[in-house]
């Protein structure tokens, strides 16, 4: 619905009398409180909620892990049941895939790209509160689920027919198919609007050549989210289908093909896995340069590596079907397709060691997660590589050591890239300093527990312990002190150096915040745009619009060519350049209003879906819910009138705008 | 903004609008036409043929997109083109177009 | 010129080292003997896919090497000692074509070998020996269909264990009964899924007498993780007295024996579901074990050799001591044979665990076996049900499943 | 409804403000919107074509298709984007009378044809063809009924719009309006047009 909208640019003033308000509704003008986070529409508020959603489910999703490896931890474990540890498996998966890393990078994606093209929000404000509010609500179906009857426990693939009604006749898989087809509608949106956003709100003379290969990453990273959520949302309406109302898609007695599930649900899936991935390649491909003190090596291949990835990533599903049937022909066209896509991630690799090659090297916590990343990715994506070999994969598909692979290419890549990100850019969004030496204990105590929980399982893997086993036995776990018992062990302990690695994280978090030290404006002597502004920023991001003329804005209004000296040569200093902006600030800046509608929308969706679990008359409250909240969303005024907006001050600039949302 | 006149240079016209229609419905007849009289081996491409003329004919004049940017081309393209090439692919696999 | 090609050198020699040291802790670092072991070929085809692998995994442990040791150089080269803001070169053309380049003629060779590995290991034209297996939550049963040239002249039905004669091209014919399964017995081939309503074919070959386990791996429930199984490769010889063991005829227990009356607790407990060959009813009438209707699959294995098999409840659990087992599992291979065709002996018999079983197999092994809380699937259940029997029938079973040799 | 502030506060070009692209917000979303769904209809087709010939019990699809019929609906469809472009060009001309009396005519065709659809699975239904008789059955109800759906949604915005341009509350650019709402509907019926040859001309 959000898409067919009234036109028009909503600019609503700085404060908004009721009485000047239209619509079904009073517009919401509360400024304080927890009204200013519910009703917002600002990008940063509602990327600080992303992330802040998104930490929780880490945490909920590394206990489920814990609670893993401590069964795991010694042969025929007994802290699970065998339904609750299938259960375990299924949910860390999707909960560290839907509800932490896809919403991570989205509060990455929302607080930073605009900033970065120097735009004042999104393309559409209010469908990205909706899309926040709509991943809430699909990750609390999702989780409820644990509470009524039990989660979903047909792995995070969730293949046919063992997910359908006769197989896995409780609830779990109806929450699950739920909430994902809810978060997937949030993802759509979101990537709608941040495509959009990147297109149509640069700042001027920010070509896409110009763009931070950051906000590129998140581009291709979105282009990949348009193009795949419609896939699997149609795997998961056929299973809805079938579960709920007796569709026969994947009955195989009435002659289905279970492989439709697979190729469904991968078409998606591996494009998925870019999309995990990209954001954080993105990320470190800003603190690499930042702290090398030279520019991204080789910008325009890394872009375009990033983008054919993405294309490729397309053409590769069924590598992860190789054991499942398909016929030689099929097996080899895609085996040697994966291998392809090898070829540009390392020139991924190739280019941020080169950027680092010659440079000046500051080890911050930052820079060290995002070199922590170069490597472990790199050892992850090489064990990729041996699976694309379809034979070889033949024998190790479904055990540990694709377990292996995809821990060290998500945690090692995707998460250390994400750390990276936080502490790179706390002291933007805070205006704070995270403290470096808790950071350097997060920093090893991650590392060193990262590869003693996912290192073992190469090698147990390969001796062949298979994966999605609740317990283990000693029959099959060889002899010798390197046993499974011995790596097991060590993979479980593993676990622990690491949660307690993250305990520090959130212990640095909460010590800054009490007692952390202000950050300067551009502590790291930063190249981008976000840094072109107060830390942190104002509601309106930027007091002028920046007009660009370089890659690394920043950096090259801070530095000046010195060709005699082959060096650079300092000319201003980002302080500076922040109260330059402010002096020349625009008048009469406009920003999105607050809105009642996101909220309310989301949570009539969420009532309508579980509406298909418990029956008809929920559907109708859900829809109601819905349509009321449509239009009033539809009928809120796009544009405020001129008088509604608040007088100039005297000096005719009105900078400090009432932060309504 | 001066909608007609930017649509005038269009040479869309509301007669050429009707006309595409005509022709839109001929080849409707046509595809009917095919369930009734026997084409032999034509049968499929040129039932697949009229239908991917129907096809372009909407997207390029009732949708613009034929004198709309090249922006709106490439995001909608790009979707058909990746959903032709993946469905194709996975019906291959099914071994759908050996038979 | 000298000190160059020195400096090459020594280079060469730490990279040799460091893989050479990394190969070295990698392989020390493996349990031995582990029975699912991915690097221990068997067979022929996992004799393929091992060769393959033998030229991969190297290749990619060169490339990590290298990159890593790049990288430590780096990190510690270009640290910050104080030097100048480096100047702001954005890159060079020739370099990204070569870093592409090579990549991409390794995975050329790479793909090469691959590419030919899958055709060969798709090959069904040199078959010798066909074999139907059918997965089910949670146990997989094997049918022999007959097949004169190698001595079956009788379908044979079995569970648990795959018996095979060595050197011979068999072909699994792999379907489920259910949901989705994987075949999967390291030593002789790589993994293929059994997906009901479709036919896999997985191509096997032993090379010597031997046990060689696997598992079940494509998630397909609760007991995913006790879907076990075991192919036993026989000499040819042995192979024939296997078939011709599983080809004879039933012999009811003599009349008075515990084992008699054992019989009749079985044709009115079990026999809905176990089919026990050649077993009769009271009135001389051939036992059919029309499979239970509640049962989803609708079958549970098939009894009539049960004593031949050393492992039951999709090889869950050993149907012999720990001792036997030793015994079968570890026998050198000339004389395995002649060790498994003895099958389970009275003081091999796991009478604690086979007796367990009998008394409440959902306890045993996790299934959804309690009808009663299964409404939504129209009360089908799979796996074994807790059957109440008294201590006194479990005896007597017990002394009747220990005549099914 | 793009709802972000302009870079400064001039009004007059709410909608021209100039994005980086010259192209407004809502077109672009709404193209995107449009090959994003490619890969939905595509999804569900290539289920139905799949499954097509896949009928274990129940009535055979070339048993049930009334191929005039369907003929007839289709051909309602291809004419609702007829009327509906001329809606867009009337309101591109600011000829508001015009605009309303062929978006009438649209949201007429489109109901039209959503009724010959309820009309045509009754008898199907009647006919043996439930939901869950087939894989055929599930697939077809499954790819026409999301594809109804699709038409319904585009009824509702229609009239929505009408009411709102009558009572003068849009406040933006209304040719815009009409134009996105036309660029759907012409999407779904490009739906169609595949639908009608590869699920009710090519015989299984
Ligand atoms: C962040 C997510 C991510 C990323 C980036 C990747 C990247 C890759 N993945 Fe991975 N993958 C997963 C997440 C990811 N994967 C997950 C979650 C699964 C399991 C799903 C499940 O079953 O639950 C999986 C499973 C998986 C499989 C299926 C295994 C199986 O189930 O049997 C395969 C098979 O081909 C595969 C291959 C690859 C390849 C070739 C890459 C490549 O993109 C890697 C490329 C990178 C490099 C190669 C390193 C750098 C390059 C150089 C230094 C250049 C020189 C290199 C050479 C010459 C080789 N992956
Ligand atoms: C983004 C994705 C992601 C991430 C980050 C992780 C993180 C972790 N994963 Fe996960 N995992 C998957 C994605 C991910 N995983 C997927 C897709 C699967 C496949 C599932 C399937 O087969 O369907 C899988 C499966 C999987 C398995 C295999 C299960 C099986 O096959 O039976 C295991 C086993 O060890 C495992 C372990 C871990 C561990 C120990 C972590 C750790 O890194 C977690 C670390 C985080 C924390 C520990 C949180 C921090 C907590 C605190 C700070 C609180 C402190 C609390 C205490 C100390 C009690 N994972
Ligand atoms: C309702 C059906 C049903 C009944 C009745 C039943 N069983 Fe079973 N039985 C099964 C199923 C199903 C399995 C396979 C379980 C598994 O391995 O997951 C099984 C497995 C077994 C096995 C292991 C077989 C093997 O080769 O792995 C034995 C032995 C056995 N049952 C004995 C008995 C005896 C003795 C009785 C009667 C006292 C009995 N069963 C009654 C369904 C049944
Ligand atoms: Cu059978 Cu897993
Ligand atoms: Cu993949």
């Amino acid at each position: 619905m959000a898409i067919i909208e009234r036109p028009g640019t909503e600019t609503t003033p700085a404060v908004v009398t009721p009485q000047q308000t239209l619509g079904a509704v009073k517009r919401p003008v509360e400024t304080k409180g927890w009204r200013e986070w519910l009703f917002t529409v600002d990008h940063k508020k509602i990327g600080i909620m992303y992330g802040v959603v998104a930490m929780a489910f880490f945490i909920v999703g590394g206990v489920e892990a814990l609670l893993i490896r401590l069964q795991l931890a010694a042969p025929n474990g007994h802290i699970l049941s065998a339904d609750k540890y299938n259960q375990m498996f299924t949910m860390h998966a999707t909960t560290m895939i839907f509800l932490f890393a896809m919403p991570m990078a989205g509060a990455f994606a929302n607080y930073f790209l605009p900033l970065q093209i120097g735009a004042r929000d999104v393309a559409f404000p209010r469908i990205n509160a909706l899309s926040l509010w709509l991943l809430v609500v699909g990750g609390i179906v999702l989780n409820a689920s644990w509470f009524l009857g039990g989660a979903a426990d047909g792995g995070w693939f969730m293949y046919a027919p063992n997910s359908g009604p006769v197989f896995s006749p409780s609830h779990g898989v109806d929450f699950w198919v739920l909430g994902l087809q809810v978060a997937g509608i949030a993802s759509l949106l979101g990537s709608i609007n941040l495509i959009v956003t990147v297109l149509n709100m640069r700042a001027p003379g920010m070509s896409l050549m110009k763009m931070p290969v950051f906000t590129w990453m998140i581009l291709v990273v979105q282009f990949l989210l348009v193009f795949s959520l419609p896939v699997i949302t149609v795997a998961l309406v056929l299973l809805m289908l079938q579960r709920s109302y007796g569709a026969t898609f994947f009955d195989v007695s009435q002659g289905a093909d279970p492989l439709l599930w697979q190729h469904l649900f991968w078409i998606f899936g591996h494009p998925e896995v870019y999309v995990l991935i990209l954001p954080s390649f993105g990320i470190i491909s800003e603190v690499l340069p930042t702290f090398s003190r030279k520019p991204l090596f080789g910008y325009p291949f890394v872009v375009f590596s990033g983008a054919s990835i993405g294309l490729v990533g397309f053409g590769v599903w069924a590598h992860h079907m190789f054991a499942s049937g398909l016929g030689p022909v099929s097996v080899a066209v895609f085996s040697i397709a994966t291998m392809a896509i090898a070829i540009p991630t390392g020139v991924k690799i190739f280019n941020w060691l080169l950027t680092m090659w010659g440079g000046k090297l500051w080890y911050t916590t930052a820079m060290k997660f995002a070199i922590g990343l170069v490597i472990l990715f790199t050892i992850g994506g090489l064990s990729g590589v041996t699976h694309s070999v379809a034979p070889s994969d033949t024998q190790q598909t479904d055990t540990y050591y694709i377990v292996a692979h995809f821990h060290y290419v998500l945690f090692g890549g995707m998460v250390f890239g994400l750390f990276s990100g936080f502490y790179y850019w706390w002291p933007k969004v805070f205006g704070k300093m995270l403290n470096e030496k808790l950071g350097s204990w997060n920093f090893w105590l991650m590392v060193i527990g990262m590869n003693m929980t996912f290192g073992p399982m190469h090698i147990l893997g390969l001796q062949g312990q298979p994966r999605r086993m609740y317990i283990w036995t000693k029959a099959r776990g060889g002899e010798g002190l390197f046993n499974f018992g011995f790596w097991n062990m060590v993979a479980s302990i593993g676990s622990f150096i690491l949660a307690i690695g993250v305990l520090f994280f959130l212990i640095n978090v909460v010590k800054t915040a009490r007692s952390g030290k202000t950050a300067p404006l551009d502590p790291w002597d930063a190249r981008t745009l976000e840094w072109l502004t107060t830390s942190p920023p104002k509601p309106h991001n930027f007091d002028r619009i920046p007009v660009v003329h370089h890659l690394d804005e920043f950096f090259h209004r801070k530095y000046e060519e010195d060709s005699a000296a082959n060096t650079m040569r300092k000319i201003a200093d980002g302080e500076e350049l922040v109260r330059a902006e402010e002096a020349a600030a625009d008048a009469n800046i406009h920003l999105p209003a607050p809105s009642y509608w996101p909220i309310v929308l989301a949570t009539g969706v969420g009532i309508l879906g579980l509406g298909i679990i418990y029956g008809v008359p929920i559907m109708v409250v859900g829809f109601a819910v819905v349509l009321f909240a449509s239009f009033g969303w539809v009928l809120e005024p796009s544009v405020a009138e001129d008088i509604d907006f608040a007088p100039a001050s005297n000096d005719g600039n009105t900078k400090e705008i009432a932060p309504l949302g | 903004m001066n909608a007609t006149a930017e649509h005038q240079e269009h040479g869309m016209s509301d007669a050429s609008y009707i006309k595409i229609a005509i022709i839109l419905a001929a080849i409707t007849g046509l595809e009917v036409s095919t369930y009734y009289v026997d084409f032999g081996p034509l049968f499929m491409p040129a039932l697949l043929t009229m239908m991917i003329v129907k096809f372009v004919m909407v997207v390029s004049y009732f949708m613009h997109l034929k004198f709309d940017s090249k922006i709106f081309s490439f995001l909608f393209y790009t979707g058909l083109g990746l959903a032709l090439f993946v469905y194709c692919t996975a019906l291959a696999t099914f071994k759908f177009f050996v038979s | 010129m000298d000190t160059v090609s020195h400096v090459k050198n020594s280079r060469r020699r730490i990279v040799a080292t460091l893989a050479g040291v990394a190969g070295t802790i990698a392989l020390a670092g493996c349990a031995q003997n582990a029975p699912q072991d991915t690097f221990v070929p068997k067979g022929d085809n996992a004799q393929k896919i091992d060769t393959l692998q033998k030229v991969v995994f190297p290749i990619a442990g060169l490339v990590g090497v290298l990159v890593v040791a790049l990288a430590i150089y780096i990190f510690i080269k270009f640290r910050d000692k104080g030097q100048d803001i480096p100047a702001q070169s954005h890159g060079k053309p020739t370099v990204e074509i070569i870093l592409t380049i090579v990549p991409a003629l390794i995975l050329t060779v790479v793909g090469v070998f691959t590419f030919r590995t899958i055709m060969d290991l798709a090959k069904t034209t040199d078959t010798q020996m066909v074999i139907n297996v059918t997965g089910q939550q949670w146990w997989w049963e094997y049918d022999y269909p007959a097949q004169t040239d190698q001595g079956i002249t009788q379908p044979i039905i079995t569970s648990g264990q795959l018996v095979i004669p060595v050197g011979t091209n068999v072909l699994l014919r792999e379907t489920s009964r259910d949901v989705i399964h994987s075949y999967w017995i390291p030593a002789l081939n790589g993994k293929k899924d059994a997906v009901p309503g479709r036919i896999h074919l997985l191509r096997l070959q032993a090379d010597k007498p031997g046990i060689y386990a696997g598992q079940c791996t494509e998630f397909c429930g609760l007991s995913h993780a006790n879907m076990r199984m075991e192919a036993i490769a026989l000499s040819k010889e042995d192979f024939a007295k296997w078939v011709a063991g599983q080809q004879k005829g039933y012999t009811s227990p003599d009349e008075g024996t515990k084992a008699k009356e054992g019989e009749t607790v079985f044709i009115n407990q079990c026999s809905r579901c176990h089919q026990v060959n050649g077993i009769k009813d009271a009135n001389g009438k051939a036992i059919i074990s029309a499979p239970d209707e509640n049962v989803y699959a609708g079958a549970a294995p098939n009894l009539s050799h049960l004593m031949s098999r050393t492992t039951f409840a999709g090889a869950m659990f050993d149907l012999v001591n720990q001792k036997c087992r030793d015994d079968v599992w570890k026998a050198k291979s000339d004389e395995f044979g002649a060790k498994y065709l003895t099958g389970v002996t009275t003081d091999c018999l796991n009478q604690k665990n086979l007796r367990a079983w009998l008394r409440n197999a959902p306890a045993m092994k996790p299934m959804y076996s309690d009808p009663t809380k299964l409404a939504k699937t129209g009360g089908k259940y799979r796996g074994m049900p807790n059957l109440g029997l008294s201590e006194d029938d479990i005896d007597k079973v017990v002394a009747y499943l220990s005549t099914l040799k | 409804m793009a709802e972000t502030a302009t870079h400064t506060a001039d009004h007059s070009t709410e909608h021209g403000h100039e994005t980086s692209t010259g192209l407004t917000n809502n077109k672009l979303a709404m193209w995107l919107f449009l090959g994003s769904e490619c890969l939905l209809f595509g999804g569900l087709i290539s289920t139905y074509m799949l499954y097509r010939g896949r009928v274990s019990s129940g009535p055979h699809p070339s048993r049930i298709f009334d191929i005039p019929f369907t003929s007839v609906s289709s051909f309602v469809l291809l004419m609702s984007s007829l009327t509906m472009v001329l809606a867009v060009s009337s309101a591109q001309r600011g000829d508001d009378r015009r605009t309303n009396l062929w978006l009438t005519v649209t949201a007429l065709l489109g109901a039209t044809f959503i009724g010959g659809q309820v009309y045509e699975f009754t008898t199907f239904i009647r006919e043996g063809l439930g939901f869950s008789t087939s894989l055929f059955g599930s697939s077809f109800y499954t790819l026409t009924g999301f594809h109804g759906v699709h038409v319904s949604v585009g009824v509702i915005m229609l009239l929505s719009t009408m009411g709102i341009i009558r009572k003068g509350k849009i406040t933006g650019n209304k040719a815009e309006v009409v134009e996105l709402i036309g660029l759907y509907w012409h999407f779904v019926d490009i739906v169609w047009i595949i639908i009608f040859t590869l699920v009710y001309l090519i015989p299984s």
